[in-house]
């Protein structure tokens, strides 16, 4: 198979692929244990996935640590009274050690405790419940579109190949590519809200409920679709050109399969492990990309409460951000190795 | 047109296939019989496949083509391309394709029995190209299948589509010889049900065994055709005698050389992969200098494990290697020059073991300049030499490893070993997946090299019975264990294992064109 | 064929085109910015402004001019000095045969990887307020595990083939092996990974300047005057349209370049006698060989996400 | 002042270091002039919701009104409580909860007498809330930001003297006591309220709905405020902390009044007709901050350049896009007992050159501290440089954190940009100017400005008292370390519906973000 631009389809990983006419290689090869080979594959990736979390953790609370100034400094604002601040460190137990504070956390956690924020006094729980929603309704949102809108223009570039078609796609995803979040927000506000008024400009007020106010998602959605897509597509599009002139797809189309299915049935599958590692990539970046939509269009999500919280520096709650943002990342990770592990395309054959 | 046994299937008309202006294939005519076996024998590049695909009206891309292509009805035409696995959809069940190649079949019924008898007739064809425990089989994916169930499955495939002409693009290639039989076993059977066969191949022996008319091509060209049986006893044409001539058996050293202390000794020899399993068990072996050695045994046999852990590319395994009764590093990494210099390998796949980016000479002249400190000026002559010497002219020599054919990198592989001016050469499958001409040329050259005798040790890893009569002593592998070993005459005319029984048999069988 | 060819020539053109404008102006637009003359009141259009003032009632012309250096130049240093970093790695670990090695190289990239990416840049900033130069270390340290992961792929690949071993057979040095061979052989890869990598890192560090990191906030750098100048949209777009449209047309001007230059082409090889070929001109048989034993790897697979 | 960039990153507005500790104080002075604004046009209507966007603090906001921190939590404590005193629109301190208050002789003791008001659970409002109020601020366990506002007051020794009807004892002479009184933070809750965030009950204009931190806040009209009933049935207070969503919200329709608004916003909206832009004058000062104890700046010839290096104007046009006015290097322009009568500075380059050279200070080099924690701050500071670099001094702007800048300018590094709220002079000169403030950024310490400040506080005649803080700001005006380059307008921006909203009234003050005098038409 030709890999598209940069070999970048994931490699086979169990099978000796020996396509070609390496078919007398005489090397004893493994007998297929793909079902078998699951469990010790998902157990190592979570083990990884484990020892990345913590070093995700670790990493935040090194950096949160290392920030200028700390949660007293920061709540003190412009009001840095030196007795007032060595107050407010006495209050919310500042004046200890980090690495004591830290294994306290860390004890916490182990019973399910995520703490409570130094800034409010409220537990992070509550802090991560409530941002969960919103950030989770957008990433799924979004999502859901990506995945037809990502995967259909990537066919119908890859199936007129060179033509009109695939050069206007083309053209388009990439323009659309290189366009950063926060323009293409200002743009897409200024003419579809503002302009034109078919949109409410923001979401604001609407608090947890987006929902009951769907009207206020397109535009967010639009601006966090954009970037997505456009990798998707072209990845799709280089999957599936490669796919379509493989010669199993020349098979299924000299045995009379029809076009359609050819594409999608046969064709497609195997564009689809890089695909998923895409998907993967994106939903991880959903996390914490959203940062600028939500900023822009006043969705209290997860990526607001983070910054504010690094802003106060608000350990505790960071923290329990880092957990779930590296929980979710590996498990994301995890399911999209299963997914591409479950299709990558193995040429070869098994003694 | 009517249906006699006469009528042809299809029928090619002066058939031209241009690429570039440059004709693959030039005015050739083929009448494709049913029940019969058409095959069209070539060296590579002779325009075999371009025909071949011709009848399934496909032509390479950017081709233009002039003649005729006559089809008989509108029956499908079936393909079994040389390598199966590349036409298996990787990321699909092997069910996938078989399902939407009979649903057209069943479009006729009620729509609750459609599954049903598409399902049957699915499983109908998969019988009939002896595929057994079918069910399980449809839910495996392509790499989880054999290369003989790969290649059945495509049978299956144009039979249920219910091709009255099956395409089958070298299906022998690189196959050992029971794999052979059983491949030209399926394929007559294929053609007892009145399916027209056209063979493309360059193994005479399974064109000998299974064909009915052959079509020798070469440039583009058929040069003679004719029933097999009349080209085999009285070839006309020059070039047919000379591919017939070049089939014949290779020269046989008659005496082992076995005297004085052996070059190379294998003491407890076991491989494992994976850290686990055993793959080979050898627990004595000797080379002697000067002595060319046979490693034969099937696919999977280890053989080749055997071969990589002689040339330290397979470090994982116990027991000892002795280079002249001093141990050998397991590990090509821990060997030094000397050592290194003094094992050498030579790569099946010639094309994968060069560096595509830089000219072949320079490439085989680093031998000399890191293993004997040659300086870069002196390499280039001597390698230059060893080519030529090997029939490689320096101007082909120049170029990068695309430009060269498989036969002349695997002579430019050899010479890059030689350069070492090794004490043994390790020759790993070097002529399987060549035509019988090319293969010819090497066997030569390795001939030359064991009968100069300069006391160069060859190691051959086969699985070619033939290409074993060059050696002065065959060891047999099967299962990771060496079953026989003996001087060459005595394996081949007297074996004693069940095991190279078979393989003896098949082999015969084969070249004498007996029917099965 | 040929009608492949000349549409690659003319993506090649166009990209060229695209991407030539704000090149110039990023590298040349300092030697003729000049003297920045006197400030006006901000968000002002016409008089003496070809483009209006901006945001602090600079020319924003003049700052145009200026603004392209810092972008072009962050992001440059970004990739090149991720790859820098990369590379080596990669190559050592696609190389070496001690497993603990390669993951000891390779693992701590993929925590690394679990840590998205505008965080890390956010929280690293704010500990060590990096001039442009931390900004383009920040940015290449982010894009270290992925291009590691991709460069790993494509030399796994290669280590993995015949070539190496009768390289290796031939007494070859590891340098050599590693840079001669296996680096070359990666190297397309490598060369289509960058093109989208500095897409990628031009995202990035105009996001960066868009949330304060690395740049003076009066900044001339045009990611820094679209987020600056976008309070003045509606009264002097041009301070905002004019760098967005040299953004848009850097990154995308470098893509259709590198996905010109880049893009697999059929290679035609004199008699190829393994390749079938009929109907499959693109059809090139990979040469996977596992020498090693299979194992499962979470990087070889990961590596076909890289940020949207 | 909130800073437009981005928005989570940055640090929510700080109420401009207000108030704080409004330590000492006048006497009387009380009497409210109600000036309402020109836009109270038209009689006022009833009934409706409004939806008032602010720069929030995101999900750790709270509606304790002593944590109040933000303008955000300001004016929702605003809503729901009420102050006893709070400052007009020349920061005066105006009668609120008390209805009266009056000093003996010596100025160290104070009766307060409250007026007749309701908590929203139909409680009346007594002395004792008041004490329970003021001692929960001033408890030394917690860490209230009013707390050293009411650093004079001793607590253990003032007592309820009726039901309605307070004596303050004080630690010292302070004339202007009713700026405590009004002092940021200040608000009265119930007797041992605690727990704000689950019905609060306040006295002030509007009784609590309900409250999502970081998110919105709903209040309904209180029937029974003793200053007369909201217009308006409801308030909602949502939070939008970029600049660009709360102008776009506004727009859409989505809220009616934005809190903060750009210059540029207000520019490119002030003709359009969509909506009314509000612009509260003189609500920030903006000033650079050298510190007076320390090269260079310990020699006040080279202050004295500094003030002639900077060309206003143009600090104004750019940093803030000419929404403010010119400051005199003076603190409050248009408050009470402001000295107005100085000669207004301009940039005079040669002397500032002049004056270096005698100070020995040709080719100075000064990191400017600066930080995007406010608007216009960094603008300024690469403005600021460039005006210097023509008087031949090098100027390296040094970008820190916005989270901590205000601790870390506190005692470090030698010139910085600065900024302040609204707060009384005296406020002003007690927090920052005396040898023992807690915020005494310029380093200002002089033992004669000290005594001329207690004097002050010491004189009930209030022109006697006027003369002294006007020779104390004509010494800073000389020598001082405040370089007080311009007053930032703070711009609002309503729906052309909104009607009432008051347009003199400083950021800060009684009558900014006073949604009970809005309506609806």
């Amino acid at each position: 198979m030709t890999t598209q631009l940069g070999g970048n389809a994931p490699k086979g990983r169990g099978a000796v692929s020996i396509c070609g006419s390496a078919a007398g290689r005489d090397q004893p090869r493994r007998r297929s244990t793909r079902t078998t080979a699951y469990a010790p594959f998902v157990t190592r990736r979570l083990l990884l996935g484990g020892a990345q979390t913590v070093g995700v953790v670790l990493l935040v609370f090194a950096l949160t640590e290392a920030l200028p100034g700390d949660a007293a400094v920061a709540l003190a604002g412009d009001q840095p009274d030196p007795a007032r601040i060595a107050a407010i460190r006495e209050a919310m137990d500042l004046d200890r050690p980090a690495y004591e504070r830290l294994a306290d956390w860390a004890t916490g956690l182990l019973h399910g405790d995520f703490g409570t924020s130094l800034a409010s006094g409220r537990p992070v729980t509550q802090y991560i419940t409530d941002a969960f929603g919103p950030t989770l309704l957008l990433a799924t949102l979004t999502l859901a579109l990506l995945v037809p809108l990502g995967f259909g223009l990537g066919v119908l570039a890859a199936r007129h190949e060179g033509r009109l078609v695939d050069r206007l796609v083309s053209s388009v995803t990439l323009a659309v590519y290189a366009v950063p979040e926060f323009a293409l927000g200002v743009l897409l506000v200024t003419v579809l809200a503002l302009k034109l008024a078919w949109l409410p400009p923001t979401a604001v007020g609407y608090g947890t409920d987006l929902l009951g106010h769907p009207a206020a998602l397109v535009l967010p959605v639009l601006v966090l679709l954009s970037r997505p897509v456009c990798s998707l597509s072209r990845l799709v599009r280089a999957g599936m050109i490669d796919a379509l002139a493989s010669p199993y797809a020349a098979h299924a189309r000299r045995y009379g399969v029809p076009g359609a299915r050819v594409r999608y049935a046969h064709a497609l599958p195997n564009a689809l492990a890089p695909a998923a590692q895409q998907l993967a990539r994106t939903v991880d970046w959903l996390l914490c990309g959203v940062i600028v939509v939500e900023a822009l269009f006043v969705i209290p999500g997860l990526g607001t409460v983070l910054l504010n919280a690094v802003a106060e520096r608000d350990v505790p709650v960071v923290q329990g951000l880092a957990v779930v943002f590296g929980v979710l990342t590996v498990l994301l990770n995890l399911g999209a190795d299963l997914v591409a592990h479950r299709l990558t395309p193995r040429a070869g054959v098994a003694a | 047109m009517s249906r006699g046994t006469d009528t042809p299937l299809v029928e090619l008309r002066e058939l031209r296939v241009e690429i570039d202006g440059r004709a693959i294939v030039d005015g050739v005519d083929l009448r494709v019989l049913p029940g019969k076996v058409t095959a069209l024998v070539g060296a590579s590049g002779s325009g075999k496949t371009t025909t071949g695909l011709a009848l399934l009206g496909e032509y390479p891309p950017g081709a233009s083509v002039s003649g005729e292509v006559l089809r008989a009805g509108s029956e499908p035409v079936g393909y079994i391309p040389q390598h199966p696995a590349a036409v298996l959809n990787p990321a699909r069940r092997v069910r996938a394709l078989l399902d939407d190649i009979a649903r057209p079949q069943v479009r006729h019924l009620p729509r609750a029995e459609r599954r049903q008898a598409a399902r049957a007739l699915v499983l109908r064809a998969l019988e009939d190209a002896q595929l057994p425990d079918a069910e399980a089989l449809l839910r495996r994916h392509p790499h989880q299948l054999s290369g003989g169930q790969q290649q059945r499955v495509v049978l299956a495939q144009a039979l249920l589509l219910g091709a009255r002409v099956i395409v089958a693009d070298e299906p022998t290639t690189g196959q050992d010889a029971l794999t052979k039989s059983r491949i030209v076993e399926q394929l007559a059977a294929v053609a007892a049900r009145g399916i027209a066969v056209v063979l493309l191949s360059h193994d005479l022996d399974v064109v000998h065994a299974l064909a009915d008319e052959v079509l020798v091509m070469r440039e583009g060209r058929v040069v003679e055709s004719g029933p097999v049986e009349r080209l085999w006893t009285a070839p006309r044409h020059e070039w047919t005698r000379r591919l017939l001539d070049d089939r014949r058996a290779a020269p046989q050293h008659g005496t082992a050389v076995g005297a004085g202390r052996p070059v190379l000794e294998v003491r407890d020899l076991t491989a494992v992969h994976d850290r686990r399993t055993v793959v080979l068990r050898a627990s004595d072996l000797a080379l002697h200098p000067g002595e060319c050695v046979a490693v034969v045994g099937r696919s999977g046999s280890g053989k080749t494990t055997l071969a990589r852990c002689l040339a330290g590319l397979h470090s994982d395994h116990d027991g000892e290697l002795l280079l002249d009764g001093t141990p050998l590093p397991r590990s090509l990494r821990h060997r030094d020059r000397s050592q290194l210099a003094a094992v050498q390998y030579v790569f099946q796949d010639a094309r994968a073991a060069f560096d595509e980016h830089r000219p072949v000479l320079h490439q085989v002249a680093r031998t000399a300049v890191r293993l004997r400190g040659a300086d870069e000026r002196a390499a280039t002559a001597e390698a230059s030499a060893t080519l030529n010497r090997l029939g490689l002219p320096e101007a082909l020599a120049q170029r990068r490893p695309g430009a060269l054919s498989g036969g002349e990198l695997q002579r430019a592989a050899l010479a890059r070993a030689l350069l070492a001016r090794p004490r043994v050469l390790i020759c790993d499958e070097v002529t399987s997946g060549l035509d019988t001409v090319t293969r010819r040329g090497i066997l030569d050259v390795l001939a030359g090299l064991v009968g100069e005798g300069d006391d160069l040790s060859l190691v051959l890893i086969t699985h070619d019975l033939d290409t074993a009569r060059l050696a002065h002593r065959i060891a047999v592998l099967d299962a990771g264990e060496v079953v026989e070993q003996g001087p060459t005459r005595k394996v081949l005319t007297d074996p004693r294992h069940p095991f190279t029984t078979a393989l003896m048999r098949t082999t015969e069988r084969l070249e004498t064109g007996t029917p099965l | 064929m040929t009608t492949y060819h000349v549409t690659t020539y003319r993506r090649f053109a166009l990209g060229l085109t695209v991407v030539a404008v704000p090149l110039a102006l990023a590298l040349l637009g300092p030697l003729f910015a000049g003297d920045p003359g006197p400030r006006a009141v901000s968000f002002t259009l016409g008089g003496d402004h070809w483009l209006g003032t901006d945001f602090v009632g600079r020319d924003v012309w003049h700052q145009v001019l200026l603004g392209g250096r810092t972008v072009v130049l962050t992001a440059l240093a970004a990739t090149a000095l991720a790859y820098l970093v990369a590379v080596p790695v990669a190559l050592v670990s696609a190389l070496t045969r001690v497993r603990r090695l390669e993951e000891l190289l390779m693992r701590p990239l993929d925590v690394l990887l679990a840590v998205p990416s505008l965080l890390l840049i956010l929280l690293v900033a704010s500990v060590f307020s990096p001039g442009a130069a931390g900004l383009a270390l920040l940015v290449a340290l982010v894009n270290v595990p992925d291009a590691a992961r991709i460069v790993r792929a494509a030399a796994g690949e290669a280590a993995a083939r015949p070539a190496v071993e009768a390289l290796r057979m031939q007494g070859e040095s590891w340098w050599r092996i590693a840079v001669g061979y296996v680096g070359r052989s990666a190297l397309r890869t490598l060369a289509a990974d960058a093109g989208i990598r500095l897409t990628g890192v031009l995202y990035l560090v105009s996001t960066a300047a868009f949330l304060g990191v690395g740049v003076a906030p009066d900044a001339a750098d045009w990611a820094v005057m679209v987020d600056r100048n976008r309070t003045g949209l509606m009264v002097q777009p041009w301070a905002v349209v004019v760098p967005a449209l040299l953004i848009v047309a850097l990154t995308m001007g470098t893509n259709l370049l590198f996905d010109a230059a880049f893009a697999p082409r059929v290679v035609p090889r004199v008699a190829p006698p393994e390749v079938p070929r009929g109907g499959v001109g693109r059809l090139r048989p990979r040469w996977g060989w596992s020498r090693r034993s299979p194992r499962p790897q979470g990087g070889a697979l990961r590596k076909g996400g890289r940020q949207p | 002042m909130y800073d437009e960039r981005f928005p989570a990153l940055r640090r929510r507005g700080f109420l401009a270091a207000t108030s704080g500790a409004a330590a000492l104080a006048l006497v009387g002075c009380a009497g409210g002039t109600d000036d309402k604004a020109e836009s109270t046009s038209g009689s006022p209507k009833r009934g409706g919701r409004l939806r008032a966007a602010f720069a929030g603090g995101g999900a750790s906001e709270t509606l304790d009104p002593h944590l109040a921190n933000l303008f955000a939590d300001v004016a929702r404590a605003k809503a729901l409580y009420d102050k006893l005193a709070d400052y007009g629109a020349d920061l005066s301190a105006q009668p609120r909860l008390a209805e009266k208050w009056a000093s003996n002789k010596t100025l160290d003791r104070w009766q307060v007498t409250l007026r007749q008001a309701t908590f929203h659970d139909g409680r009346p409002v007594t002395a004792k809330d008041v004490l329970y109020s003021y001692r929960r601020i001033a408890d030394p366990k917690q860490a209230f930001r009013a707390k050293a506002s009411l650093e004079p007051l001793d607590l253990d020794a003032s007592r309820a003297t009726g039901e309605r009807s307070i004596e303050f004892v004080l630690k010292r002479p302070t004339a202007e006591f009713p700026n405590v009184l009004a002092a940021f933070g200040a608000y009265i809750v119930p007797e041992n309220a605690t727990g704000f965030d689950d019905k609060p009950v306040g006295s002030g204009p509007f009784r609590f709905v309900s409250f999502a931190p970081g998110r919105s806040a709903v209040f309904r009209r209180n029937d029974d405020y003793w200053d007369g009933a909201p217009h308006l049935d409801e308030i909602e207070f949502v939070v939008a902390n970029e600049e660009s969503a709360r102008v776009n919200a506004l727009l859409g329709g989505q809220v009616e009044y934005a809190h903060e608004l750009n210059p540029t916003t207000a520019r490119a909206h002030e003709a359009g007709g969509q909506i009314d832009i509000v612009r509260l004058r003189n609500s920030a000062m903006q000033a650079f901050c050298m510190k007076t104890d320390r090269a260079p700046f310990d020699d006040k010839r080279v202050r004295e350049a500094f003030f002639l290096i900077a060309d206003r104007k143009e600090l104004v046009d750019g940093a803030l896009s000419g929404a403010g006015e010119v400051g005199n290097d003076l603190f409050g322009k248009g408050y009470e007992y402001y000295a107005a009568d100085l000669p207004q500075r301009e940039q005079d380059l040669d002397k500032a050159r002049a004056l270096l050279k005698k100070a020995g200070a040709e080719k100075l080099k000064v990191t400017l501290d600066t930080s995007a924690v406010a608007a216009g701050f960094t603008e300024a500071a690469g403005i600021f440089r460039d005006q210097a670099a023509k008087a031949g001094v090098t100027i390296d702007v040094k970008m820190g954190s916005k989270d901590s800048y205000w601790s870390d300018i506190l005692d470090n590094g030698t010139l910085c940009c600065y900024r302040s709220g609204a707060m009384p002079i005296e406020a002003h000169l007690s927090q920052r100017l005396l040898t023992d403030s807690t915020t005494n950024a310029t380093k200002w310490h002089h033992k004669d400005f000290d005594a001329l400040y207690q004097q002050a506080q010491s004189t009930r005649d209030k022109t006697a008292r006027a003369a002294v803080y006007e020779r104390m700001q004509r010494r800073l005006y000389t020598e001082g370390g405040f370089l007080i380059w311009g007053f930032a307008d703070w711009i609002i921006g309503t729906a052309r519906t909104v009607k009432g909203v008051e347009t003199k009234a400083p950021a800060n003050t009684l009558d900014w973000a006073r949604f009970d005098k809005v309506w609806l038409a």
